[in-house]
């Protein structure tokens, strides 16, 4: 789709290091596993690649693969997302039962 | 124009995703993190399913129906097998990225469209993606039990690594050169998810959580290999982003028990430390019962709890609940000191504890509770070992030496609770419990709180 | 030169805003001052641009415009930085010289 | 190939670049900063001279011979010039940007490239840079008294104003329609520096270092349009960058002075508070003479002098140096404590001080030092008057009520060195100068200053 060359890309993947890095930083102690969790659902944004090398139209070996990681990928999103969303809400400040 | 729109639908996707990171920053924020993680994800998908170039959707309905259906019931585990799913997960990723560039590479070699620089960059992504697949797995096994987690070696085994890694890179780079020769690509797909399950034979189920981290950031690169070569940079900012995590908890982990970054970064080849395990030590240690514990916290007027990994194991976090609310009641001061490394994978305790519902500002780190525990009068370590060894502090020939601890040594009275004079994780001997304000509870984490808690709250009955 | 679309533009401003953001954060207060002069020394790198143009072989008003964005970006670049370094050289922790 | 290689170069320069802003963090690695950026820059315009594109050489020789020319005199200001420095260096800023944008305009007019996206572009960069240009200029101006420093303001102002940036972006919209319509783009130059102009016209010269803030934000957003025009990913980031740190910078200042951020963002229209000055008070104040106050300075245990924008005035900085040798030759502990907004411009204080050699740990942040000052025994007020005013603590109807202040109050014996009971930037009373533990010492800081380190030096060398 885009123009596109190497150069760009690893503009991009610079910068975005950078960011990653800087945010990270500044994630709570507190939060280290579900922020694992949460990475691991953002990263599996790798289901856009895989729709569109399946979802391209073509016969064959190409397409099975594909689907292998649309299958692999939605299994990481939406497990990614449940498990972090269980996570975090069980970080309550006031106490909010009795036990 | 669709193009422009679908590109300008990539770029929101990508800020929605940093600031979810951002909002990461504090438990307030955090679940408006994973909203805006979700959205951005929605985003990305839809505008990608609106692309004209994808133009076949049931099989991928289909595809993505099957991977929730497995998605669900990975996302209802208890949490003390977070790590295991982590790996599982991370080997799904890895899994998704070789496939993907696999396709790519048989589809380019159809249409013609192989140039030297996508073959060199389809190799790197089928080669970590393969490494990050089988090695998440076999991480994923060994925590779970499913295989020994104990560290298997065999001579010239780093040897036989290296070479299954470099002969894959060097079929890569033949690639480069000679672009459409097809069957370098299931050679090294074979010799990388071979290089997978060597890598982490030799590395024993405690040094998992660490090589996990690590695949984290294998995961991330791969990722953004798989987005250099489908040109989109949402998967190149996503990817990164990602692989920074792997990379900072790592380094985290790494500090935290002070061992060096390079130690694990090149492949974590070794085994876990084996140390001097208990060495029929002659001296004495003083054992007391619930029932003294019992009455010890509730006299005193600052408790420090300090969990570690044996909590996890006995999943006696809810205990541990029970406990903080009669000591409450009582007016006693609680507080949990919880340290960067305690149990198995970074911010473990602090999920735990805050599962079992107690507030998260009663968790108190390290550096912050270490000033007061010489003012704390009863600290109860609960499954802890090496966190506070004070052999970290002051025997320079301990492989733990260096690594910050929580001093609950300093306390006026210090109570742990274990099955037995057994080591932790790092395998060496505890002074902490043959010192003189030590009193051992010897038993099953979840048992002995039960009984604690159960004289507290019968003494409270009786009252 | 580079295969360009203005998508890909606004990604790396987006990215490159983030990190900018991040990273001056992150200043020491005690550096504010040298850090404006710095900063409009690293945007001088417009002198970039204006090599660009000017050298591009044409003639006329273009060349001519574009050689007065050499000369008004190089003042910064000059004058920017060698500020920015007279400033920082005043920063001593231990005291070096006898009042 | 080349073209691979300059865009590499680029991406190394834009690496050293963020870099260089990294390292700002602390003054240990701020000269690292400087080098990585030089470095960054040679890269930079190196990779840009060996474009195969670029092949006219001898005029551009000639054009940075004289940029030289003038930026070397330019970096010999005193610093306390810096603030007028840095408006003119926006103003070259944002001429550059709307000297290229000018020329691409033209070139592609020749050539037959332009298109709607690229003349929408460049006609934001032309009036962003040319509204820098002027403003920048004027704001140097008003700062340097080249012309009047007051707030100039008639009838319909705003809207005159407003009108003049309306026009200007109509016919940037018009000429995204018509992209040809070369006349319009002489027409847009002038309204931007117009209304560079009248935007500063109603702001008075105390306001100016907020608007050159803003002024640098802006001069990083016209360069990022220029990397858009020229398809320059080198641009785009070191544009970012530098927006990004005016828009901190001066959200910092808004924040140390309690003004809502859009009060300045929406062109800082409206004049400098006009506040209630000195309203013939008829209490009266305490005054001491140089002697009592070194006297008072040398029996302390622990000094605080707070410094402000008095003290750049009248250059006192290196009297204070000397005060500080004096006291601490006696063994008096002396700390400096510094504003955030003290003086014109973030970090003016630092720099001053740090020019005078005194060593930096010696400065004190507003946060650190308040909560010890009840137990200073005298603080020293040098030229400040703001930042020490106990309104901002308590009196509600203060225009900067709410604004941070340093607990100059609490000190037991405060002295303040200033020439008159005229307020300061604010134009407010200073209930601090008519406490019972006030001493004022009237007078030139830096004859005042002199007059104190005499009486500590002849007393040193009586005795
Ligand atoms: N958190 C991370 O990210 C991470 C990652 C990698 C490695 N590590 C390492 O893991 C270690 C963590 O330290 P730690 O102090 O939390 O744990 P530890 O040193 O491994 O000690 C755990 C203790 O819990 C006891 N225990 C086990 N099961 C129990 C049960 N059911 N009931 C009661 N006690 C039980 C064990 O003694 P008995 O067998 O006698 O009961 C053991 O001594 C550190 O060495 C750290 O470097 C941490
Ligand atoms: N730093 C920034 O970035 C920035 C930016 C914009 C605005 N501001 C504003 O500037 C103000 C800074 O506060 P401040 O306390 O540093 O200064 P200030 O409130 O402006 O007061 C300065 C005082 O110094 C005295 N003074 C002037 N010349 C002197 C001389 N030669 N010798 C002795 N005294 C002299 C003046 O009193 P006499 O006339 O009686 O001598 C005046 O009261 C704040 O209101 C802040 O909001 C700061």
């Amino acid at each position: 789709m885009t123009a596109f060359d190497p150069i760009t890309a690893l503009f991009v993947l610079m910068l975005a290091s950078f960011v990653g890095l800087a945010v990270i930083k500044g994630v709570s102690r507190l939060l280290h596993t579900p922020l694992m969790s949460l990475t691991n659902a953002i990263s599996s944004v790798a289901v856009v690649g895989a729709i569109l090398v399946a979802g391209g139209g073509h016969d064959g070996l190409p397409t099975w693969l594909a689907l292998g990681a649309v299958f692999a990928s939605t299994t990481n999103l939406v497990s990614g997302f449940l498990i972090t969303r269980r996570m975090l809400a069980m970080f309550k400040k006031r106490e909010p039962r009795k036990a | 124009m669709i193009f422009t729109a679908v590109g300008a639908a990539y770029l929101v996707s990508a800020i929605l995703f940093i600031l979810a990171l951002r909002w990461m920053s504090t438990p307030e924020t955090a679940r408006r993190a994973v909203a805006s993680a979700v959205v951005a994800m929605a985003i990305a998908v839809v505008a990608t399913l609106a692309r004209p170039d994808v133009v076949a959707y049931q099989w991928i309905a289909i595809a993505a129906v099957l991977g929730t259906a497995v998605g669900i019931p990975l996302s209802r585990v208890p949490l003390t097998a977070v790590p295991e799913r982590t790996g599982l997960s991370q080997s799904f990723g890895g899994m998704a990225a070789a496939l993907v560039g696999t396709a790519k590479y048989y589809l380019w070699l159809e249409e013609g469209g192989l140039t030297p620089f996508r073959t060199g960059v389809i190799s790197l992504e089928v080669i970590l993606g393969c490494l990050t697949c089988t090695g998440g797995l076999m991480a994923a096994a060994k925590l779970a039990d499913w295989i020994p987690s104990k560290s298997i070696t065999y001579p010239f085994q780093n040897i036989v690594n290296v070479s299954l890694l470099i002969l894959a890179l060097l079929l890569g780079v033949y690639l480069v050169f000679n672009p459409t020769a097809s069957w370098a690509i299931p050679v090294i797909i074979a010799l990388a998810l071979a290089f997978g399950v060597a890598l982490l034979m030799p590395i024993g189920g405690a040094d998992m959580p660490t090589v996990i981290s690590f695949l984290n950031a294998y995961a991330g690169i791969s990722a953004v290999l798989m987005g250099i070569v489908l040109e989109n940079l949402l998967l190149i900012t996503a990817g990164a982003l990602d692989g920074a995590s792997g990379f900072i908890l790592s380094v985290v982990m790494c500090k935290a028990m002070n061992r060096p970054m390079t130690n694990v970064l090149f492949g974590a080849f070794g085994s876990a430390p084996a140390g001097a395990a208990a060495t029929g030590d002659t001296r004495t240690v003083q054992s007391a019962t619930p029932g003294d514990a019992a009455m010890l916290m509730s006299q005193a007027d600052r408790v420090v709890i300090v969990p570690g990994y044996g909590m996890a194991v006995a999943q006696a976090q809810h205990r541990a609940r029970e406990l903080y609310d009669q000591l409450t009641k009582r007016g006693v001061d609680v507080r949990f000191a919880v340290h960067p490394v305690a149990g198995r994978m970074p911010g473990h305790m602090n999920v735990l504890l805050a599962e079992s519902d107690i507030p998260y500002d009663r968790l108190a780190e390290m550096e912050d509770i270490n000033p007061d525990m010489p003012q704390v009068d009863v600290v109860l370590v609960i499954g802890a070992n090496d966190v506070v060894n004070p052999a970290a502090r002051t025997d320079t020939s301990s492989p733990i030496y260096g690594m910050p601890i929580i001093d609950a040594d300093k306390a006026r009275t210090v109570l742990c609770i274990k099955r037995s004079m057994n080591p932790g994780f790092s395998g060496i001997e505890n002074e902490l419990y043959y010192n003189a304000n030590t009193l051992m509870l010897f038993g099953d984490a979840k048992a002995v709180m039960g009984e604690i808690v159960k004289q507290l709250s019968g003494e409270a009955a009786a009252a």
